[in-house]
Formats: C-alpha cells, structure tokens, sequence
C-alpha cells in the first residue's frame, strides 16, 4: 500500500522528468546552426527541393509548433526521418538499441559481481594486504576512462595479440542469429546455435570490460566503505555480543544492511555505462544506438540527436525507478514507510 | 650484448612457431618489424654486426612480445583456450565463395535518385545499369542503349535501347523505365540529380524500346552525364510505394529503395545493414553475360575506414580490398602485411585549398598569391598521399584538364614579395587566416600543419579549424561564414573539365560545398556556359584550357595535388583491375565496377577467413 | 545521548568558518590528511601536474612542438632518451605536447568549475532555504530533468552545435555539471536549516543573508570542496572524451583527448596512443586520490 | 565463600587519536561474584561503556588497544582465550544489554530474523534445531519480557517499535537463553524516566528469577541504589571507591562519591543538590597522581605526585584516596 504510493510519485515524478528533458533536448537540437534541411540534402539538390523537406520537417513553422508536432511524432513513436541514413529515425533506433542493451547488460553484470567480491574481500580482510592491494587497483581501475581502456584494448588485441575479436558483434563468417530478442548472445542460445552464441559472446568480451572498468572499481570501492561503516555500528557489536558467528554477521547482517547503499549507486552506475558507451562503441565499431547517437550528433542530424537523447534519457529514468524499486524492496523503512517521500 | 639478444630472440622465434598463438605473435611481430626486416636479419647472422638499427628494432618489438608474453600471462591463457574453441568452429563449413570484401565510407545511400558520394556510387553502378558505359578514355560506349541520334541543333537524343534486358525481379526493361527513372530523378533532385535538372527539359518514351530526352539548351558532355543516370524498375517502385509528398507517386518509391534495389545490374542487393555493411549477390541472369566466370559471388562493403579495423581485418584475411581514405602511415603498415599490394591509381580527385575571395584577408589577390606560393607542394605530396602528382584546376586524369599548365610553386621569396604587394602587409595579425579542413580524414591535418608552419614565418598567423564533415557543408553556404581557407577534396562527376569548372568555378555553385572561393566571376561564368554548349568534343577542350589558365591568373584557390587513389588489397588470390594504369576509369565508381574483377578464394594464403553468406 | 549532544557539535562548527578552522589546526588537517599515504601521492602528482602546466614552455624539452610544426623526418619515433614518450606522425615530441595538454586540461577544469559550482550551490542553498516554495519546487525540478540523462550524453550534444574549440566544450560540460553540486547542496541545507543553531540565528531575529551565508553556507563546505577536487579528474576526463571525438581544443594545440585518438589512427606507433592514455589516467587518479585526503581532512566525525 | 565469576585485574585501554593515545581506562579493578549485583556507577563519559564492551572483546578492532591488565572469567583470562573461546563465551555465559536499543537493532532485519538468530546459534541448543522451535523460544523469550502480541512482533521491524519495547527485545534476546553474567549498560537511558523504570523492575525480575549475576552499569545512584549489592564508583578510567551499597550510601569516603552523593536531588529535606564543580579531565594528558585532584577540594601536594592506590578502609570497601591513608 505505502510501496504503490511511493511508485506512483516516483513514477509520476519521472514522466515529467523526461518531459522537461524532451524540450531541453528540442531546444539543443534545433539551435543547430544551418539549415538541416539543406545539411541533409547536399549542395547541388535544387531550392524547391530543399522547400519540401523543410515543411515535411515543419521548419517553416514556429518552435513551439515545432515542439508540438515533433513531440506528437514521438509519442506515437515516430522520430521523424534520419538527415543521416535518410531512414525513419525509430527504425534505426530499433535496429541498434538491442546491441547497446546487450552489450550494457553484460557490463553491468561483470560490474556488480566483481565490484561485490572485491569490496566483501577488501572489507573482509580490512587493513591486509588484500585490501591494499584491492584498493590500490581501484585506484587506478576508477581513473581509467572507457575509452581510453577501448582503444588499448585495440591496440593490444587488435594488432599486437589478435586472440578475442575487436570489431562488431560477429565475425564476418556468422551470419546473425535471427532476431528475437536482438541480443545476439540471447538468440543463438535460444536457437540452439552455439556456434553464433560463442562468437557473439567472445565479441562482448573486450567492449563490455572496457566498458565496466570504470565504474566497477568504482563500486568496489563504496561497497568495501559501506561494508567497513557499517561495521562500527553498535548493532554489530550486539550481533557479536549476542555470539552470533562472525560469518553469519559478515554475509547476513553486515551485507544485507550495507547493500541499500550500493544498490542505489550501482544503479546510477548502470545508466551511466550508457553513456561511456558512447565512446566504447565508436571505438569498437558496436552496431549500437550510442555509436549510431555520435555518428548523428557529429553530423548535426537533428531529428537523430533528438531521438536518441530522449530515449537514452528515457531508459536512464527507467533504471533509476528499477533501482529505487529495488532499494524500497530491500530497505523496509521505505518499504513501510516511514522516510520521507523521494 | 647486442647479437647476443638478436639471437635469443632469434631461438624464441623458432620457438614458437608450432604453437598456433604464438605463430600469431610472431606474424605481428613480422608486420610490427616489416618482414624484411626479420628476414635479411636471419640471413644476415654470419656476417653480423650489420644493420644494426634494424636488430635493435627486432630486439625492441621482441622485448615487447616478451612484456605481453609475461604481464599478459593470463591473457594468454584465456586466449588459448578461446582458440581451441574457436578453431574448432572456424573450420570453412562452406565451400569457399568467390567474394570481394571491401571497406568504404559509410553510410551509403543505395536509392539511385538520393546517392551521390563514393560508396554510394560505386554500389549504384554495380546494382544499376546506365544507357551508355564509360570507357577508360572518357568516352562512352553503348551499353542500355545500342544506339542513339543527335538532333542536328543538340538539343533532342533518341535513344534505342537493347532488347531483352532483365531487372533483378525479371521485369523486362523497357522505355517506360528509362523515362520513369529520368523523371524521378528530376522531381526528387538529390543525389546526381542536379546533373540533369540543369539540362533535362523533357523525356519521353517514343515505343518499348525508343526513348526521347530533349535538353534546355544544347550541352556537350550530356551522353557523358548519362553514366549517372541508373534506371530503375518503373512497376516494382510504383508496387512498393509509400505515404509520401509526391502526389500519385507518393513517396516516389524513397522509402522503399532506400533498403531495396530494383535495378538490373550484375550484382542484386542480398542483405543491408544501413548502420554497418551491405552485401550484393552476383545477378545470374544479367543481360550483358558473365564471359569473366572468375568473378565474385558475392561482394561485402563493409561501412568503416578506421584504421585499426581496417588493418585488422586485413591482417584476419576478412578483407579483400580496402577503402581508398586511409593515411600513409596506414597504406604503408597494411602494405607490409602477408600478400598485401597498395595499388595506386587516378580518378581525377583533385585536392584543393579554396581560399574565400570575399573576405579579408584572402579578397587580395596577391595575399592568395603569396599563400600560394608558400605553400610547400612538395612535401606534402610527400606526406600527404604518396604517388600523388601536382594538378591545376582539373586533374591531369581527367578528360579535358589543360596539360601545358604553369602552376605554382613553393618560393618563400616570390611568397614575400607578393605579400608586400597585399594590401594587408603590415597588418598581418590583425588578419589571421582561418584554415579549415575536415576532422573526417587524419591526414589533412597534416597539410594544414606545413601551410601552418611556413605562413608563420612570414607573419601570416594561420589558425587551423578541425571541422566535421558536415559544419562544413554548414559554412560554405554563406561567403560571411566561410573560413578564409577550406581544404576540400572534389571530384569530376562525368569524366570531363566541364564537370568540375561548372561545380567549382561558376556563381551558380557559390554556398555548396563545391566552391568556398565565392568567386561570383561573371567572365568565368560566360566561358564555362560556352564551353559546356560546345558539341564539338576538340573545341570544347579547347575552350577548357582557356578556362584553366584564367583561374590561374586569378589564383582563387591553392591547387594542391591530384589525389591518388589508393587502395591496399590482397595480391595473392585478387585480380584488382585497377591495379593496371591501362584499366583505370577515370569516372568514379567504375574502378570498382565487380563484373571485372577475378577471385581464386583457393589461392588464397594464409591469413584468410571464407566468408560465409 | 549522542542524538542529544549533536546539535551543540553543530554550533562549534557553525562557529568557526571551515576555512578558519583550516588554518587554525593545520597540523591537525595535515595529520588527517596524510594518515592515508595514498593521499600523499595524490598530492604529488596533481602538484606535479599543476606545477609542469605552469612552466610548460620552460620545462619540456621541445616546447615549439605544442605549437604549429611539423617535421616528417622525425616522425613516429619511438620513445628514446632525446623523445621520452616518442614522437607523433608529424613527428612532434609527445612528451612535450603531453606536458602542454595538461593546461587545457586544467584551464577547463577550472573554468568548468568555476561556472557551475558557484551557480550550483547558490541554487541548492535558495532551495533548500525556501524549502517546499515555488521557487525551491522549481529549481529542483529543473535540477531533476538536468539530471535525468548522463552528462557526457549532454555535454556531447551541446558541444556539437556549438562550434568546434576549447572554449565551447568548456561551456557545454559547465551546462552539465552544476546539477550536481545544486542537489548535493539541497540536501546538506534542507536538514542544516532544521539544526538548532540555524533556528536559534532565525529567533535572534538574523537577516536571511545572514542566515544563508553565514550559519547554514559554512556547514554545507567541506562536502562541496571535497566534490570540487574529485571532479576537477572528472572534468579533465570528460574534457578528454569530448577532444576524443574532435571536439576539443583544435590542432595544433595538444589535447589529451585529441591524442589519443590520434594515436587510434596510427596504430603503428603504440607510443602515440598509450602515453597520452596514461597522462590522462594519472591526472583523474591523483585528483581522486588527493580529494580522497580532502575527505578524511574536512568531514567532521562524530565521537 | 561465593566464588568469583568475574575478575578485572588493573585493565588498562587506550584510544587511539591523533597525536597518540587517550588512556581512558587506567587501572581499573572490578569483581562479580555468581548471583552478585555489582554496580559500575560514574558521569557519562567516563569509561564505563568501554570496560563493558572489553569484557566479550566487542571493542571495534583497530583503535583500541589493551596494553595491560587481565580480565579473569571463571578464572580463566579472556584477553589470552582463542577464538572460539571467546564465541562460547558470548554465545553462552554472557548477556549484554545495551544502552541505545535503536542503535543495538539492526533496522534491516525483523526482530524474528535477529532473536531468531540469537537463539539459533546460542549453546543452549547445539544440535540444529527446526524454525518452529526457533519460534516458539522466541515468542517465550518475548512473552518474557511482557511484550503484547509477540507472534505479530516477530514480523516488524525495529523502526516499527517504540523504545521501550525495543529495549524489552534486547533484554528479551540476551535473556532468551540461560546466561551465567548479564551486562547492562544504561539499560532504557535514552527513554524517558517511567519506561526506564519499567525496564529496570523487569530487568531485576529476571535477574532474581534466573538467580544471574549482573554487571549494570549507570550515571545514577539511585538507580545502582535499588538493583545492585555492590557499586564500584569510577571517574575518569580509575575505580576510585567500592563497597556493599548501603555501606557505600552509609559513608562514602572518596571526595567524589560525596561529590556525586551530593548532586543526587534529595525528595526528602536536603534542598537544592550541590553538584561537582569543573568537568572530566583531558584524557590525552591526564593530571598527574590522582585524576581526580583538580576538581578535588581536599587536593593536597601528595595529590599531585602519584595516583593513590584503592586501599580497604573497612570490609569490601576501598578507596582509592589519600585522604584515607593520613
């Protein structure tokens, strides 16, 4: 009861969130300098040409009808057509965001695993050389950025040490699984094709490490901080005066109550792999909608920028609401509650 | 010390090739080193002490293999494990395929009334036909077209077209098509639609196989514009129509074609991925035969030219042919690799620094002079793309380009003398130039960098803008926006001067792309339309070189080079026909026209991975 | 009994500026500070950093090479004594134009920071002082849609439709990061505000300002330094991406980002790529590292 | 004569800070003897808690350290048992009830899931034992402590509760299995005086129907008065006066305990209390000899030399004071 009301607000606080984002977004895409609709159809096409295209595009009209065709477009799921493939804009999107989705999936997945036998480790063995050593490494793993990470990567097992795939999501030889989910990985396995599933997945790993690196230590580290305050709460201390094992206090007690903390932030951190995927992509030439957000952005396709920023947006509020679900699930004091409101 | 390493590394060498990674970290030691490199030091072992910087090279990459080889111990592992697995799937399944696999700019728009840029051309000509087909002189041949007439004022072609031909779906191709495709391509006017919207008047189909085009005014290279102009399948567009602006034809088959050929080239459309690649399948049945029987089954351009991928795919043996954009450096790397050639050839792609007219500094004209003249022609041929040769306004492969030019030259001193004469010495650093060029292409940076430097010395401050493709395009629209210089690679779109004089030179082509000079020369203007309405081939080139030497004296742009094209390809099992100066077409596209080319997959060496339809 | 002695804490502190306090117990803050070696270094490098951007064209050993140059005899020369870190495909010392990167980097920083921290807080602290008035209601909303998509997402789109160079890119991150520090200080001034300290100034009848400034401003600091220092790697790194994608600093003036994706384009001269690639991640690293001490020197624990 | 179950022989416990170590408990000596209420009874502040947390070794790891002293139980030194010793310890002998019972729950876990837990892994049942009886002991353990409805209890969370019945569920878990020594700190301090009062005749209850020892540890006389057998006054890390209770209220001798004695606001005649004048000394730097002295207005030279000695002035009663030794 208190839960659903607590989504309700979340939710309806998202929906406007993305809301105000689609007119920022509108408002950055249609300051673009030069007519996009001349950008989009080359120096030599003839003036009444470039007259139709702009009223297809509306940009004979006002900005605020603009806006209000342009956001009628995107409600029912029409971007408007790419300036850049000259396609509609949300079949390209259609076609790219799975390979995003699949390649983000898998990050995150190496991101919390690792990040929480890291940070249990180095909180474990407090003040050992594990914990040094772990958190020297996360040291220098949190200062790595994604794209700096992608393009060693490349370098190293592109040229020098040509062992795991560095270009796209299959080899030239495989032909796709056929598309159901669009996660490669995903669909050869449901296909029974095993062939397509371990070349699509020795195509993940470089992208998805690369791209995880970052925020994985990153996480180490807060789970390893949340793990170590907790323990110098005195309900710790109880827990051992009382005799229960130290195993049980350190992976019942101790972990249950310092998750909520790192729930939150890996959620963040999630989103986040959207972005830094921005790069990692373009570097390892990832069919995905953030390769395909900066190829349109750097060619000034502003129906493309539009569309993608809203739906990046859109999936970054997703998760948020995923995580802070999560998180009430997980901490009773929202769960029934008592905190106040978001 | 120094031997005694060389010979270790020499032993780990024989060490290792049995074992199938291994063998890759020496074969990318060979590329890292060029493999004469290792070669003529394991001959050299008797009489040692030779070539000394070449085994410390060895010795250098040899330490960094064995850096990998210890810190990336895991790695290692991993990977060979991964191979165990992979090798056992990566065994051909498939007999292997006659296929051209080649990487191209990206992306490519396939619609014949929307594409203009080089990979959508050379998609085009191999999934399209055209009424004539260009011959490598220039001239045209008979091709759709068996015949034709020209009305004696050159204003009507009638065109008898060839019995018989079949479109990829098995649709006859007849008049009706021929004159569809003519009026789409009017209507839509993008892509290479301009060529026809300037001199098309009407088109008729006269019966199935006669087709009448009248022009506005005559035009001289109207059966060389012809090679662009792709007929299309009337009944599949009309059937494949959608919503769409263009009254009964709604959407004038736009969005089906996007991602669909109806054409009847030798080569159909099999799959396309707008974001990464295209796939065309050889068309069986295709008019004209297929006497060449070594020809691809299936050709893949693959949408990058990033170095590293391009390499790399080279280096896996999944590439055939790559781009013709890739950097010296590159060129040189990939051309040491296995069975690799750099083959170099010209298209008439003329690279050249436009230099705005009507903004200061660059509106005086000894000021252009001086940046003219000291500009470093030399080096950055050099640097820039080798085997490339200097050109004036039109490249010397291009038909109709004056062959008895008088070009600049790099002379630091005449550069001064000039800039005395502008009437901005002395005021210099009140007028820094603004050099665009384009961030798309590494090297041209490098260009920008030697104008850079030797305007500096001379007190000219040069600020060089990165720009991407596309704010470019933005500029150039405006003379008050247009940078002082922009570099700008174009090319000729019908193998004639005519063509690239009218796109660059003329006022109707200020504020595209084509021309940042904003030259607005009403006398140049006057010329280029009389050479163009000239039918006599001879007086027409005539009156092109004419053309050229005025622009010479008028110095609105740094002619810098006609760009050589060059492309690395795999030498052991392509025949690449422009490999051999005396195949080259000088209209582009058709250097990659597939029904010429010749695979032997069985030849292939290794490195090579079959490719799998 | 620790909830009731925690609000008399609060007053000692409202009392003495942090800055004050600062200087007052330096041996004490550097004690803090330096219990953890690694803060240590991190104060090396990011000096070390500061310091060589500074006296750049004094220290590098070529320094015209920042500048307009080329030289294609010494091209793609691997590192040696006369090029530490080798020579590019122009043949510019990288080493040198590494060393001049840094001041971009850091000139955007603190530009960077310099616009949104200022705004940021201001924001947060009209916020959470007005707290559940339109203004508040309206600020947060705002600050809520800024942060509802990942700043590199809109830092990329806004530096693209601006032009190309050092000074748009700035702006365009300056757009995307104030949101942070207008929630970060909402949060510390909505539950200072409530502090008895604060309420006791509100009864002696203090002016808003003073109120703002002087009790509820000094409480939400130490947070916002600490932000401050880490963010200054996280700038540099985003600065660093937006030149990955050209759309940076323009050539020749060296920018990390710019390098490194330079040195993608000569795959043969791993040198151009790694070392450009390392100067980035020892910059972010020590400006973590260094913040890190910061933390442990300036939050005020209990017991 | 009663044996002794627990014995503190001159603990020392140091914190450390900045700028090296706050010698917090310097010296102390304590003695439970089986079935005894002892009475550990200073100001806040001075140490009591932590002579409380050292004696199951629950003293967050790192910052305290022990240099010297022996913490006898049942004759046996805690400081030198293993591991394991220590776990039987906490698990069986020992029952700690703490001051802050928000603080000692934790806020992610039911109260069933912690006293669950409790009982689960306390010796009182070794063999593994199924949830039901689980169950059952800790609803006896509840009912124990007379809190309403403890089968719905078992679902709720600490926030749901208020601070009397979470203080009853901490007694009610350290009680929820037979214990030898109960330690209280400040049991129902944070709550206010009725409820404390409850908590305290509960506590007593317990302890007199199990026939436990208890260690209880508080700021107020009064309450040591009502529960205790025995009081040990300390100040400042240092136990300065001990003796049977009514003895101790009788005469107490060290100047503190008349100080302390003073300030407890007298129902009956007596007027205003008349409290200590000055504060808990720096423990950074403690004031030489008797820790006491700068406060103290007997404080003579001696004082100031070396800390006194605790020395019996009459049965069970010792002062650590040289007023006592003229």
């Amino acid at each position: 009861m208190k839960l659903s009301s607590f989504l309700f607000k979340r939710l309806l606080h998202s929906i406007f969130v993305v809301f105000g984002l689609s007119i920022v977004i509108f408002i950055i895409a249609r300051v673009i300098p030069g007519d996009p609709a001349r950008l989009a159809l080359g120096p030599r096409a003839p003036e009444e040409v470039v007259q139709r295209l702009r009223q297809e595009m509306y940009l004979d009209k006002p900005l605020p009808e603009q806006y209000f065709y342009w956001i009628k477009g995107v409600l029912s799921g029409d971007f408007g057509r790419s300036l850049y493939t000259k396609r509609a804009v949300s079949v390209d999107i259609k076609e790219s965001f799975p390979a995003t989705m699949e390649l983000v999936i898998f990050a995150g997945i190496l991101m919390v695993i690792f990040a929480i036998l890291l940070g249990i480790l180095a909180a474990r063995y407090k003040d050992t050389w594990v914990d040094n050593l772990i958190r020297t490494l996360s040291y220098f793993g949190v200062a790595i950025p994604s794209f700096v990470a992608a393009i060693v990567f490349m370098l190293l097992f592109g040229s020098y040490w040509p062992i795991l795939p560095v270009l796209g999501r299959l080899s030239p030889g495989i032909s796709p699984p056929t598309r159901i989910t669009g996660l490669f990985t995903l669909d050869s396995l449901i296909k029974g094709n095993f062939v397509a599933f371990w070349d699509a997945f020795k195509h993940l790993i470089l992208p998805s490490v690369a791209l995880s690196l970052g925020p994985l230590f990153q996480e180490a580290r807060i789970v390893r901080s949340s793990m170590v305050e907790n323990m110098h709460k005195e309900f710790l201390e109880a827990e051992r005066g009382y005799g229960i094992p130290e195993r049980v206090i350190m992976f019942k007690y101790l972990f249950k109550s310092s998750l909520i903390p790192m729930v939150s932030v890996m959620g963040l951190d999630l989103a986040a792999l959207f972005s830094a995927a921005f790069l990692v992509e373009m570097v390892f030439n990832w069919p995905g909608i953030s390769r395909y957000g900066t190829l349109v952005m750097l060619n000034k396709d502003l129906n493309g920028i539009s569309a993608v920023t809203i739906v990046l947006g859109a999936v970054f509020v997703i998760v948020n609401i995923i995580v802070d679900i999560i998180v009430a699930l997980l901490d009773p004091r929202i769960r029934l509650g008592t905190n106040r409101g978001i | 010390m120094d031997i005694w390493t060389a010979s270790k590394n020499r032993r780990s060498i024989r060490k290792f090739t049995d074992d199938p990674v291994e063998n890759k970290v020496l074969k990318n030691l060979i590329l890292e080193v060029g493999k004469e490199g290792i070669m003529r030091d394991l001959s050299d072992r008797e009489k040692s002490k030779k070539s000394n910087n070449l085994r410390r090279k060895v010795m250098k990459t040899s330490k960094f293999v064995r850096f990998l080889r210890n810190g990336l111990f895991l790695v290692l592992v991993a990977s060979l494990v991964l191979n165990l697995v992979g090798c056992r799937q990566q065994t051909p399944t498939v007999a292997e395929v006659k296929v051209i696999r080649n990487t191209t700019s990206w992306p490519c728009y396939i619609d014949p009334a929307v594409g203009s840029d080089g990979t959508s051309t050379l998609i085009l000509c191999n999934m399209y036909d055209t009424l004539v087909f260009p011959n490598v002189d220039g001239s045209v041949k008979p091709w759709l077209a068996k015949s034709w007439e020209i009305s004696a004022d050159g204003l009507t072609y009638t065109f008898d077209l060839v019995q018989g031909v079949k479109f990829h779906n098995g649709d006859e191709l007849t008049a009706e098509d021929v004159a569809f495709s003519l009026q789409r391509i009017l209507t839509i006017g993008q892509g290479y639609g301009y060529l026809f919207t300037t001199s098309v008047k009407e088109v008729k189909a006269l019966d199935t196989h006669k087709v009448q085009i009248t022009l506005k005014q005559p035009f001289g290279p109207f059966l060389g514009e012809l090679v662009r102009l792709y007929i299309v399948n009337k009944k599949q567009v009309m059937a494949n129509l959608q919503p769409g602006s263009y009254g009964e034809f709604k959407d004038y088959g736009m969005g089906w074609l996007a991602t669909n050929d109806a054409g009847s080239g030798p080569y159909k459309i099999k799959e396309l991925n707008t974001m990464a690649y295209l796939v065309m399948e050889k068309f069986g049945d295709f008019w004209a035969g297929w006497e060449n029987k070594d020809a691809p089954q299936y050709v893949k351009e693959i949408g990058t030219v990033e170095p590293a991928t391009v390499r790399t795919l080279m280096s896996l043996g999944e590439l055939e042919i790559t781009d013709d954009c890739q950097s010296v450096e590159n060129l040189a790397t990939l051309g040491k690799l296995p069975n690799v050639d750099v083959s170099s050839h010209f298209e008439g792609l003329v690279v050249n620094i436009e230099l705005n007219t009507k903004k200061a500094p660059t509106d005086d004209i000894h000021f252009r002079k001086a940046l003219a003249y000291l500009t470093d022609y030399e080096k950055i041929l050099a640097n820039f793309i080798l085997g490339s040769h200097r050109s004036g306004p039109v490249g010397p492969a291009t038909p109709g380009s004056d062959p008895n030019l008088t070009l600049y030259t790099f002379d630091m001193a005449k550069a001064e003398a000039e800039l005395k004469q502008s009437r901005y010495y002395g005021k210099l650093n009140q007028y820094p130039v603004e050099l665009g060029i384009s961030a798309d292409v590494s090297d041209q940076e490098k260009v920008g960098l030697i104008i850079q430097a030797n305007a500096n010395k001379l007190g000219i401050k040069v600020n060089v803008v990165k720009l991407p493709w596309i704010s470019i395009v933005a500029a150039l629209a405006k003379p008050e926006t247009t940078p002082n210089a922009i570099l700008i690679a174009d090319a000729p779109s019908y193998a004639e001067a005519g063509s690239l004089l009218q796109a660059r030179y003329t006022s109707k082509s200020c504020g595209t792309w084509e021309q940042g000079e904003w030259l607005q020369n009403p006398e140049i203007d006057a010329m280029v339309a009389d050479a163009l309405a000239t039918i006599d081939q001879k007086a027409r080139f005539q009156k092109y070189y004419a053309i050229q030497e005025k622009l010479v004296e008028l110095c609105p742009t740094i002619w810098l080079m006609e760009c050589a094209v060059k492309r690395a390809y795999r030498s052991d099992y392509v025949v690449y026909p422009a490999a051999d100066p005396a195949n080259v077409n000088p209209v582009t596209g058709y250097n990659m026209y597939y029904r010429d080319y010749k695979v032997f997959p069985e030849k292939a060496q290794k490195p090579y991975t079959p490719f799998v339809p | 009994m620790r909830n009731s002695n925690q609000p008399n804490n609060s007053i000692a502190i409202s009392l003495v500026r942090p800055k004050s306090i600062f200087w007052h117990n330096l041996g004490k803050n550097w004690y803090k500070f330096s219990r953890n070696p690694l803060s240590i270094i991190g104060l090396v490098i990011v000096l070390a950093i500061i310091i060589s951007a500074i006296f750049a064209p004094w220290i590098t050993p070529y320094p015209e090479h920042a500048g307009p140059f080329v030289d294609f005899k010494s091209a793609g020369q691997p590192p040696s004594l006369q090029h530490l870190c080798g020579t590019d495909n122009i043949g510019r010392d990288i080493f040198s134009r590494i060393i001049f990167a840094f001041r971009d980097a850091l000139i955007m920083a603190v530009v960077v920071l310099a616009l949104a921290v200022p705004l940021g807080v201001l924001l947060g602290l009209i916020a959470g002082q007005l707290q559940s008035t339109w203004i508040d209601i309206v600020i947060m909303r705002i600050t809520d849609v800024f942060l509802g998509i990942p700043s590199l997402i809109l830092a990329l789109a806004i530096a693209v439709v601006l032009k190309p160079n050092l000074m748009n890119a700035m702006i365009a991150i300056s757009i995307t990061w104030w949101p942070w520090y207008t929630r970060l200080v909402y949060g510390m001034a909505s539950s200072v505000r409530n502090e008895y300290f604060v309420i006791a100034a509100d009864l002696t009848g203090a002016s808003k300002f003073h109120i703002l400034f002087r009790e509820i401003l000094p409480n939400c600091l130490s947070p916002v330094f600490t932000k401050i220092a880490l963010d200054v790697g996280w700038v540099i790194l985003i600065g660093a991406a937006l030149g990955f994608l050209g759309l940076g600093a323009q050539p020749p003036t060296p920018a990390l980002g710019q390098m490194v994706s330079d040195g993608a384009n000569n795959i043969t001269f791993w040198w151009m790529t790694i070392f450009p690639s390392i100067a980035i991640v020892l910059a972010v690293m020590g400006f973590n590292l260094m913040s890190d001490g910061l933390r442990d020197m300036l939050e005020t624990r209990m017991e | 004569m009663e044996n002794i179950l627990l014995n503190i022989k001159d603990l020392h416990i140091w914190y450390r800070v900045y700028g090296g170590y706050l010698k917090i408990i310097n010296s102390v000596y304590l003695m439970v003897r089986e079935g005894e209420r002892v009475g550990l009874v200073g100001e806040s502040g001075c140490g009591k808690t932590t002579v409380m947390k050292s004696i199951p070794q629950i003293l967050p790891p790192g910052d305290f350290l022990i240099p010297k002293g022996e913490i006898y139980y049942k004759g046996k030194d805690i400081l030198k048992m293993n591991f394991s010793e220590i776990q039987r310890l906490r698990s069986r002998e020992i029952a700690m009830i703490f001051q802050d019972p928000t603080a000692a729950l934790n806020p992610v876990f039911t109260i069933g899931t912690q006293i669950g837990d409790v009982i689960r892994y306390s010796a009182a049942l070794e063999e593994n034992v199924h949830q039901e009886k689980i169950k059952m002991l800790s609803i006896k353990a509840l009912k124990e402590v007379s809190l309403p409805d403890p089968e719905r209890m078992l679902v709720n969370y600490p926030f749901q509760l208020s601070g009397g019945m979470k203080q009853r569920v901490c007694i009610a878990m350290s009680t929820s299995s037979p214990r030898n020594l109960i330690i209280a700190d400040e049991p129902g301090t944070s709550l206010d005086v009725t409820i404390q009062d409850q908590i305290m005749r509960l506590l007593n209850e317990i302890v007199k129907k199990r026939k436990t020892s208890l260690l209880l540890i508080t700021h107020s006389l009064g309450v040591a008065k009502e529960m205790t057998d025995r009081i040990y006054i300390m100040y400042a890390g240092t136990i300065v006066e001990t003796a049977l209770t009514k003895d101790l209220f009788q005469n107490p001798v060290h100047p503190y305990t008349k100080g302390l004695l003073a300030s407890v606001p007298r129902l009956s005649g007596g007027g205003i209390a008349r409290g200590i004048p000055g504060r808990i000394p720096d423990y950074l730097n403690p004031p030489q000899g008797c820790r006491f002295q700068p406060r103290c207005e007997y404080a003579t030279s001696s004082c100031t030399e070396n800390p006194p000695q605790l020395i019996e002035v009459e049965k069970d009663h010792f002062v650590a004071c040289y007023l006592t030794q003229r």
